[in-house]
């Protein structure tokens, strides 16, 4: 089961620039690690070695075929119908996020279902305006919510600051700071605009190979 | 376990918006709180500075993003007083029919996520069934369903669609059935009235001293109501009552918001009435010439210079659903505002946090905060 | 309430500490002061004239002074009154007035974090908007905002 | 068809595969060893196992798509649809997303606890299964004190869930574990005084007597105060709106279980579930008279093979709606007011229920509810 789930890691994002804002004196932000990519390294000297290395290199692209043929289909269905997004609102978009959750768009029927603790989640729907005082929240959340996460930017604030995006206090654009999968434009989204950034996101994960 | 402090928020159910109260407790007992506001604040104030008059109603809509059309006519009246210009009829009771229907969408919103804190899931999802009735509304005259831009100094930007009166006749009649739905599902459920009662207790004098408004203040019996005070717009020719509650607690608030919503479905029906039996422009003629432009014209401040066009300073009052809200609006002859500033409702409210919530339990935070009805973006600005 | 009640009523107490009264539209009228004399005008507004609700304390930037603003309000009244008084940029301090009104206290708060005005013996005068070491105040005119591109992104290698 | 039952099904099936296994071999000790009848024993507890596990998970599964779908109803909305038909396969989405989903541990938590905690919550909701007769045939023996050893093994739960909420090193974990520890003791014993007055009426503690005492009349009219005093502790138990206290939402971001993830979220969620209809079960089990069917049902469809267990299952579904129900129509209750119910209000209940229930026995006064007098009474 290790061995599983080491595999079928996302695929490593960008690490996002370590930005400090000019007009935050004093604001050390903190930096996304991106986790280090597992790979085999095959050092054949002496036929001794060889023997049990070129054996699990067999093993390891077996294992990586049978994962691609069957195992990977049947999580990517999963991953991509069971979608957690952390329950949070920012700002104006936040209300449209409840609203989607409401009678009339019920986004409970593609199995959005949100959570409030991070733990819970695989992905963060940034609904409003980040500005630099809940960047650190923001990425402190990100980093506890577990592999595989996926973010999406939700509304013009989130995707580059808005109209707020001269402020002195306003990320412009949440992609600062984590990596971002979906952008929603809109000020605010419409709630249908919302779940189809989610079912954009589901084509997304379908289509993961990695 | 002795007495500990824990962050509630930024990301927490509780709070609604983005914000934290840092709560010390003692076992379940609240000893002290200390909000922690910041969290979304934009800058609202300063970027108003760098924009026209009219571009400034863009950022009011998404400053609460509740209320969007009641922060909106409270920025025009600031901005129309410091600008010396009158809107005509019609627009003031379309200002009063936008100023209304923002607070059925308001405190609709505020009973969704009120109940929702007291562990009610079901009406969650009625209030926002309700609200989004109240949003196809808006939407069919503004084009939008939360940030409208419709309100100009001067005016309002365009006349209602035909038909108009009737659907919104058809959604304030539901909303009538509807409400005695909500108090049967609150106030007749024993549970709820065991949670709400004697709650998060604020008497009158303290209120006023903390400078708490709006329906917090009326449910602890202080008459004050800014429409029948100092009316604005057409509030001093529509026919209504001020709620009143007298038990200062969470019921209190809650009688006084559901109220609150049956008088505004009143002053809808006079506005509605009115607007059918009196046709008219909705922009005042004689405007500054570079109001309605959204880049300033060339040598405008030459022009302006020229017409010596009037300095001024505006203030404004308006009842926004969440209290009294006020707006200063410094001009000095440019096309930008020199200095906007506001005062939220909402911001007044939290500062005195610590009068209502110490002494109760941790599970009394969430529905005392619900009842205070927190909308970050105004506080934060 | 008038201009001149205001006048009639503060001036005993304030002396040639107030500036004047003149009238503001919509309001029982703006009274301007001397900074000296801030706690005698708030406790004459609040218990003469009753004035109980503080509503509003904001700063405005006049590049060479700053002015402290109040807004109050009289239930018994039903009149807003303003009260301003003007202090020198390099000199900004007033005292407090959330001893009188206790609501006075966030917004002094804001007026010190954003207009960089001191309040006086305030109780609890820490950031309220800006996370704590915040070195700028941002509504002053001579902070400038500008467009995101032309921010300096500094990354640091770690 | 009263002769077979899931263990004998489960012990032929051990028996035929032995048997095949052993033609296989054909002769030699490997023969005589699958042929042991120890061997064919355990490998028949094994598939006993095996079948009880899938059913209650399954069971758990579908009790989860049937809450969401009939909350959705009561909420003006859909629920899951677009997984599979009508949604039923969204539940399996979510168990697999979690099983996929990397397990964290907070830093500082305690490793053996923050593990434990869970994986201990589930095995012991599982292992009622075990002990709950669901019919004539599903039915795991005669146990003399099978409602005791459930009912002990059910209020593991606050152990474990003190150790899982105490070790994961959040304040709000430990508050939900706290508030979790102070609700379940306090209606574990107005819980257990109504299950007292079932078995004075009953007259024993076996659960599969108790049904076959209410094949001429329920309990539930006689016994309608502990009925009463049972769905409310076990609606506490089960941790439910009303008294969802430890998991509050609105305070507790998520309960005990806020920092648990993937899997061990999964397990949690899961056994959730299974208590829930563990509680389901055992409010038909005691009250509503378990498989045996109403007396309208026609004889015919009576020996219907399977026609306990789908009455069986038909009561404690329509058990467990109404408690999604109440959780879509209820406020939540403060930890107090939770308290002062339980040890003021349900305790003294409870009593009365066991005093009334003494007294019904004694006087023979059961023929009021045109009842035949108990033979245990």
């Amino acid at each position: 089961m290790g061995r599983l789930s080491a595999t079928v890691l996302p695929p490593p994002k960008p690490a996002p620039a370590e930005t400090a804002a000019t007009g935050m004196a004093g604001a050390a932000l903190p930096v996304v690690h991106e986790p280090a990519v597992p790979f085999v390294e095959i050092e054949a000297v002496r036929a001794k070695e060889f023997v049990p290395a070129a054996k699990e290199a067999l093993t390891a692209l077996l294992a990586e075929q049978g994962q691609q043929k069957l195992i990977r289909p049947v999580f990517n269905w999963a991953g991509r119908n069971s979608l957690f997004p952390l329950h949070w609102g920012l700002a104006c978009c936040a209300i449209e996020f409840a609203a989607a959750f409401g009678a009339r768009w019920d986004a409970e029927r593609f199995g959005v279902v949100p959570r409030s603790s991070p733990r819970q989640c695989d992905l963060m729907i940034v609904n409003g305006t980040v500005t630099w005082k809940v960047a650190h929240k923001l990425v402190t959340l990100y980093e506890q919510m577990p592999e595989p996460k996926w973010v999406i930017a939700m509304g013009n604030c989130a995707t580059g600051g808005g109209p707020f995006r001269t402020a002195y206090s306003v990320v412009p654009g949440v992609d600062k700071l984590v990596p971002v999968d979906v952008y929603i434009a809109g000020c605010p989204p419409r709630p249908e605009a919302m779940l189809d950034g989610i079912l954009q996101l589901e084509k997304l994960i379908h289509e993961r190979k990695e | 376990m002795s007495e500990m402090w824990i962050n509630m928020g930024p990301q927490h159910p509780m709070t609604h918006g983005l914000w934290n109260l840092r709560v010390q407790i003692d076992g379940e007992l609240v000893r002290a709180v200390d909000p922690e506001m910041g969290y979304l604040h934009r800058g609202i104030e300063k970027i108003s500075e760098d924009r026209h008059y009219n571009e400034v109603i863009t950022l009011m809509d998404r400053c609460c993003y509740v209320a969007g059309m009641a922060w909106e006519h409270l920025y025009i009246l600031g901005a129309e007083a410091a600008l010396q210009v009158r809107p005509p009829e019609r627009a003031d009771y379309l200002r009063v029919l936008c100023d209304e229907f923002q607070r059925l969408g308001s405190h609709l919103m505020w009973y969704a996520a009120f109940v929702q804190d007291l562990g009610l899931m079901s009406p969650f999802l009625y209030g926002m069934r309700d609200r989004d009735l109240v949003l196809d509304l808006f939407q069919s005259f503004t084009g939008a369903r939360m940030t409208y831009e419709y309100m100009r100094v001067g005016g309002v930007r365009n006349d209602l669609p035909p038909g108009f009166a009737d659907r919104s006749r058809k959604v304030l009649d539901w909303l009538d059935d509807r409400f005695r739905e909500y108090d049967a599902l609150c106030l007749g459920s024993t549970i709820f009235r065991k949670r709400c009662d004697g709650l998060g207790v604020l008497k009158g004098p303290e209120a006023i001293a903390h400078g708490v408004t709006g329906p917090m203040l009326r449910a602890a019996g202080v008459k004050r109501d800014l429409r029948k005070d100092r009316p604005y717009s057409a509030y001093d020719r529509v026919d209504f009552d001020v709620a009143l509650a007298d038990s200062a607690d969470v019921t209190g608030r809650y009688l006084v918001r559901m109220e609150e919503m049956r008088q505004s479905v009143r002053i809808l029906r006079q506005v509605l009435d009115w607007l059918d039996h009196h046709p008219g422009p909705v922009v005042a003629d004689r405007l500054p010439r570079w109001l309605g432009a959204p880049y300033a014209p060339v040598g405008a401040e030459g022009y302006l210079l020229k017409r010596n066009y009037p300095k001024g300073l505006g203030l404004s009052a308006i009842e926004e659903p969440h209290g009294e809200a006020l707006s200063y609006v410094v001009n000095d002859g440019g096309e930008h505002p020199y200095r906007v500033k506001f005062r939220s409702p909402v911001f007044a409210n939290l500062s005195a946090a610590s009068t209502y919530l110490v002494g109760y339990h941790v599970a009394d935070i969430p529905p005392i905060m619900g009842s205070v009805d927190v909308c970050v973006g105004e506080v934060d600005r | 309430m008038q201009p001149q009640d205001l006048q009639r009523a503060l001036a005993p107490k304030l002396g040639e500490r107030l500036l004047g009264v003149e009238p503001f539209a919509g309001t029982a009228g703006r009274v301007r002061f001397e900074r000296t004399a801030a706690l005698e005008t708030f406790r004459a507004m609040r218990d003469d004239l009753g004035f109980a609700h503080c509503a509003m304390v904001g700063g405005i930037d006049w590049v060479e002074t700053r002015e402290v603003l109040y807004v109050l309000w009289s239930d018994g009244a039903r009149q807003y009154a303003l009260l301003s008084t003007t202090v020198p940029a390099n000199d900004a301090h007033v005292e407090t007035a959330s001893g009188v009104w206790p609501s006075a206290n966030w917004h002094e708060r804001e007026a010190w974090e954003m207009v960089d005005i001191t309040f006086d013996h305030h109780p609890d005068l820490r950031h309220l908007l800006m996370p704590d070491g915040y070195a700028f105040h941002p509504l002053l005119r001579s902070f400038k905002l500008h467009e995101p591109e032309e921010l300096e992104v500094k990354v640091r290698h770690v | 068809m009263s002769t077979v039952t899931l263990y004998s099904v489960s012990y032929d099936l051990a028996h035929d595969l032995l048997f095949l296994l052993g033609w296989i071999l054909h002769y030699g000790p490997a023969a005589a060893a699958v042929e042991n009848p120890n061997v064919v024993t355990g490998l028949g507890v094994l598939i006993f196992a095996a079948i009880l596990l899938a059913a209650s998970m399954l069971n758990t599964i579908v009790l989860i798509w049937y809450e969401r779908k009939l909350l959705g109803r009561f909420m003006d909305r859909r629920g899951a649809m677009h997984v599979g038909y009508a949604g039923l396969l969204q539940n399996f989405a979510d168990g697999l997303k979690l099983f996929r989903k990397h397990t964290t541990q907070p830093a500082e938590a305690d490793h053996v606890g923050f593990y434990f905690g869970p994986t201990a919550y589930m095995v012991s909701s599982l292992v009622i299964f075990g002990i709950l007769p669901i019919s004539t045939g599903w039915n795991s023996g005669a146990l003399p004190l099978s409602l005791l050893l459930a009912l002990v093994v059910f209020s593991f739960a606050p152990l474990f869930i003190f150790v899982s909420a105490w070790s994961s090193n959040n304040k709000y974990s430990l508050m939900g574990g706290l508030r979790s520890a102070a609700q379940m003791i306090a209606y574990e014993v107005p819980l257990l005084l109504a299950v007292v007055a079932v078995v004075v009426v009953a007259g024993s503690f076996s659960l599969t007597t108790i049904v076959y005492e209410q094949q001429n009349y329920w309990f539930w009219g006689p016994l309608v105060v502990a009925l009463v005093v049972f769905v409310a502790a076990m609606l506490a138990e089960m941790e439910r709106i009303p008294f969802d206290l430890p998991e509050a939402e609105a305070e507790l971001v998520e309960g005990w279980n806020t920092e648990y993830g993937g899997m061990l979220f999964a397990f949690f969620m899961l056994a959730d579930y299974l208590r829930a209809l563990v509680g389901s079960i055992l409010i038909v089990l005691l009250f509503l008279g378990g498989w045996t069917m109403p007396g309208w049902v026609p004889s015919a469809a009576t020996s219907f093979p399977l026609a306990g267990i789908f009455w069986f299952m038909l009561k404690t579904y329509l058990v467990f709606g109404l408690f999604v129900w109440v959780r879509a129509s209820l406020p939540r209750v403060r930890t107090d007011q939770l308290l002062r119910v339980g040890w003021n209000r349900l305790i003294p209940l409870s009593l009365l229920s066991v005093f009334l229930a003494a007294a019904l026995v004694s006087v023979r006064c059961l023929p009021v509810f045109g009842c035949v007098p108990s033979p245990g009474g």
